[in-house]
């Protein structure tokens, strides 16, 4: 019975350190956030299920020839499977009623102040003992106040990828907090009367400037933000694609079969970076607050700047719709819709609030290429 | 790099980057206006405000025989079976 | 005319060697097989279509650059095949009925004595001059017994690529011989009098018992056989993607376009490895014979340990369940209700069987678990 | 390694391997009786005794208008083509 | 402001140069062609898409560790892409009006002359000073001749993977301005008379024969033509999916999810080679030149042939039919159904002319495989 | 290699191609030809004068309300929503 004990020395008990107990704890943490909460389960399902798998001990999924190693490796090393899934998204996005009002895309922009202010308070975070984040990784924490899964996991599998577990995980998470994160910060920013504004309704918009709205967002970032690229390029595919008419087979294989295999793959190899040593530390808990602030700056920039609107346009733009600049498609939007028939139950802001939320998108992207650019 | 010049460098992002930003989109913004007035209008303009194919789809199925959409689910499952 | 001369040079004909022929025979035998007799099509076409491409003389596909060459590296050599099979059978499966009535793991335990008489019997073998099978050979062979083809893929790559070929092709034949291979066995251990028992219906089952038994069935693999987590962590995934209810999406992925995709692939990774060097030895005949011997102790240990538990429950165990604990999902399972039904035509088995046959497709990973813990 | 050794080693493998098989499956028996005991039922319980999804399908086809899944086949092949 | 200079330093403005710019172009024209005009649109946006993206300045899509880098090496460079494309293909393919009357195959055959001139005039193309095509080159180049995208996609990878962008484009455009180029050369060959033929119905077809058809193909190309087994293997293999009916999971992921997501991939594929280096040369010209001679001598060679054939069967063959030979499914059928219809309101020819139309795809692919062994 | 030498290769190139390629369909025309005599035809043919699996579904197309037929899209668009 020799062989009895060497499976006990192989077991699972034998090798426990408790490091890796806490990293599983935080994989069943993730798993019940998704299934009993409904946190964003898309991500977080596989995210908390790579979690637990990365860190069973003796079981080698995160070595090289370990499944873990090879999905990481081949979809998040090389950047391939964010870009996929922007190029879905691109697929599912219509920019009707951003193209329709098309000076939402200021909300979009003011929002991204989250985004810069954050990494100002990440670097401000090294005053305190513990933590020496550089600006790499400064900007890869900021940008999780984009709002954007897969524009965070870019960013930050090419400026620093030990922290992509934990940004990846605080993006979703605060994604999925938008219901419960913005609305005291919209309602302390804005009267009731600002709250009740009703906006005119949004002007049909053609074929032609739907098709030729991708082409010319990505003909602008060629010739001003070369880095931002990759991102915008792939999104501006699938939209185009979604947009032509003429290819419904691609536009729907991006829109379901590709995006809902890299999707699995993308959680999981998000998951196999929850590693004890690289999550277990301090750092993990300044991004963590680092997130609730870059979403709540991210919040109250776009309100103000919507305040501002408004009043330049003598009242006809609701400044609730700048909360929706911070992009998290569609939450942001659906948040803004319910606030707003609080103060005026007639008051549909929802189509409204779809132009500043898909601004965001783009603002983020936008802002990844900036930091790519600067501190790349 | 201490943590002062670290500072100033993230001051300078911070500008830097929301000017780009706004001047980005500020950009998009001129040039979605200019296209709107090059464009002719489609003659049965999409309606814009639908943000989903999905809304249509969920009106209908308040309208539908319930019996209906249980033959249809049975179809679609044969259907599913066989691909 | 030179080139008339050169394209002769270069036919098949004019390379061929007997032996290559042989596999291509070997080839249309499988595509007979699934085509004509139905069995296991979805690997066994595939799988032929794939030896006779390995074969062709000068075509090249399984070298390097070949487009077999590169199907087989990147999906068998790496493991990974075989484990996205695995996440979409855990997707298609329903453990309700296990969980209604647990104690039918004992079953599924019994059948995986196959396995390892089998193993015995494979290094029994060696005393005939001709065969020398190693301890990971004959590992690799045993797992024929558990009648699950992702199982035995991904264990026979690990211990034995060499016979991964042979391997497969019995697994999955005799998968499908289960109809012919089980009765005879069944009604030789079996009285008219037990064939006749009928069951209790099973209790409803939960949700949140559905979705906690993945990740229960996980967590112990995790704390006792690390080994097996790879296979059992697929299985799991895909099961609790199923049964969580929230991730649909990534669920129909698993269970349709990465399946589909990778059962293509899997097959011709496979059938690349029909090499006529590999394949024309007379291991392959001690592999088919071992592998009708594996399935049938399967079927008789079960069986014989329904039986006891039969006598313990005073008579409320139909011995034939045993015969399910094989796995072969859901195969098995019919032929329990087949039989059943023969010696009492109310006797529907059907349900109570899949316990059993769901049981088989654990025991049989975590035999595979154990073996490459211990010979690995 | 002579064959006496190897026969003793496979030996043990089986002793070893089905004791294992059986401790690890007769503990998830037990795990899944205290889940059971534990979790509460749900208030309108899904059947155990329904092995596919299919099953539902295949009885009510039995009662759908040949004509209707005509039509449906029809429209699902249209939907097809558009995908 | 340090860092403003920097990203204007990194702005496209800053670095284009005209050759990057007119590739643009070629581009965007390309995506014209695809949306507005409709020309292909499946392949030709995403290569209009791709051409775009390689030739952004400072964006690196086509330097390793950019994503058209990856998909290209992965996808093309293995051969991979066309072969998952052809079995796709196979997979959607009905031979049954070929196996009705297997002598269109005649035409497929007689339509290959296009290459094989167009090879000739290639490399006496040479004689103009500036133009220095290899055998290899001008084989890849003749290969547009094939109408037919996977086999110039996979036989340009092989013999001169520097022109495989100006051919593809090349192959893809002509395959759509078929309707074009080939009623006038349809119209001079043949007489009112002629094109007014009515042909016979054809017989039913029986499953067997459906069946045994790939694979006779697939064994006469092992027998006689090895180097063309990649293709003709990949598309028999699709076929018999189709055929078989006992793999319909398979043949549906074949048929859709497969080559849906390669299609996309496939397409930026080649659009990444459409680099300013290679495509802005006079050998561009001399491609577009080539291709269209090759569409016009081929079509023309498949109507003679046809002419030949109706003299002989005594008038019972409609020589318009040996246009639909050079493949180009199901484009060059519906032209032949069309000007058939204009001389003869009663005259159905598109189930006659998918005969040779599926006829033309093996033609091509034996052409290739033809090129490959005495060339390659 | 000169000039001359290469349309030589070209020229010897052509011939062989032609040669080949109408050798091989023409025996795939002899081997069809024989399956057709050696197999037996169906029982129930498929009729070899439909090009594609698409024909009946738009005939069929023709004769369905088209009421119908949104009450399907509808059914088609939640099954595709839940996948
Ligand atoms: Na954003
Ligand atoms: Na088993
Ligand atoms: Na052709």
């Amino acid at each position: 019975m020799d062989g009895l004990i060497t499976l006990w020395h192989d077991t699972g008990i034998y090798h426990f350190e408790w490091k890796q107990l806490v990293m599983m704890a935080v994989g069943a943490l993730l798993l019940f956030l998704a299934i009993v909460k409904k946190f964003e389960p898309l991500l977080l399902l596989p995210i908390g299920f790579g979690a637990i798998l990365a860190n069973i001990p003796n079981a080698g999924f995160t070595d090289p020839g370990g499944i873990l190693y090879y999905i990481y490796e081949i979809g998040i090393g090389s950047t391939v499977f964010p870009l996929l899934i922007f190029m879905g998204v691109g697929a599912m996005t219509d920019f009707g009623a951003l193209i329709a009002n098309p000076k939402m895309l200021f909300l979009g922009a003011a929002a991204q102040f989250g985004i810069f202010a954050t990494l100002f308070g990440a670097i401000a975070l090294n005053l305190i003992p513990g933590f020496e984040f550089t600006l790499q990784d400064a900007s890869a924490i900021a940008i999780i106040g984009g709002a954007d899964g897969p524009t965070a996991i870019f960013l930050a599998s090419k400026l620093a990828p030990d922290l992509l577990g934990a940004i990846a995980v605080a993006a979703y998470s605060y994604m999925a907090l938008v219901p419960l994160i913005q609305p005291p910060i919209m309602r302390a920013l804005t009267s009731e009367k600002e709250r009740a504004i009703q906006m005119e309704q949004l002007r049909p918009v053609s074929k032609a400037e739907k098709i030729l709205f991708p082409l010319l967002v990505l003909f602008a970032c060629i010739l001003f933000l070369p880095s931002a690229t990759p991102l915008v390029g792939m999104f501006c595919l699938g939209n185009l694609m979604r947009e032509s008419g003429v290819v419904d087979r691609l536009s729907g294989a991006a829109q379901n079969e590709i995006i809902n295999t890299v999707t699995i793959f993308l959680g999981l190899a998000v998951g196999s970076k929850l590693s004890a040593e690289a999550f277990l530390s301090v750092e993990t808990l300044g991004i963590l607050a680092l997130g609730a602030v870059a979403f709540s700056v991210g919040t109250g920039s776009g309100v103000m700047m919507a305040k501002v609107m408004s009043r330049l346009s003598g009242g006809k733009v609701n400044p609730l719709l700048g909360a929706a600049g911070v992009s998290a498609v569609p939450m942001a939007a659906r948040v803004v819709n319910k606030v707003g028939l609080e103060s005026n139950p007639q008051n549909f802001l929802l189509m409204h609030a779809m132009g500043p939320n898909v601004a965001g998108v783009l603002g983020s992207a936008v802002a990844a290429g900036v930091l790519l650019a600067l501190v790349g | 790099m201490d943590i002062s010049e670290l500072l100033l460098q993230a001051g300078n992002l911070m500008l830097v980057g929301m000017v780009s930003v706004f001047l980005f989109l500020g950009l998009l913004v001129l040039v979605v206006q200019s296209v709107a007035k090059l464009v002719p209008a489609d003659e049965l303009p999409v309606a814009s405000n639908k943000p989903t194919t999905q809304a249509p789809a969920a009106q209908a199925s308040n309208q539908v025989n319930p019996k209906l959409i249980a033959a249809i689910s049975t179809a679609v499952q044969q259907y599913r079976n066989n691909n």
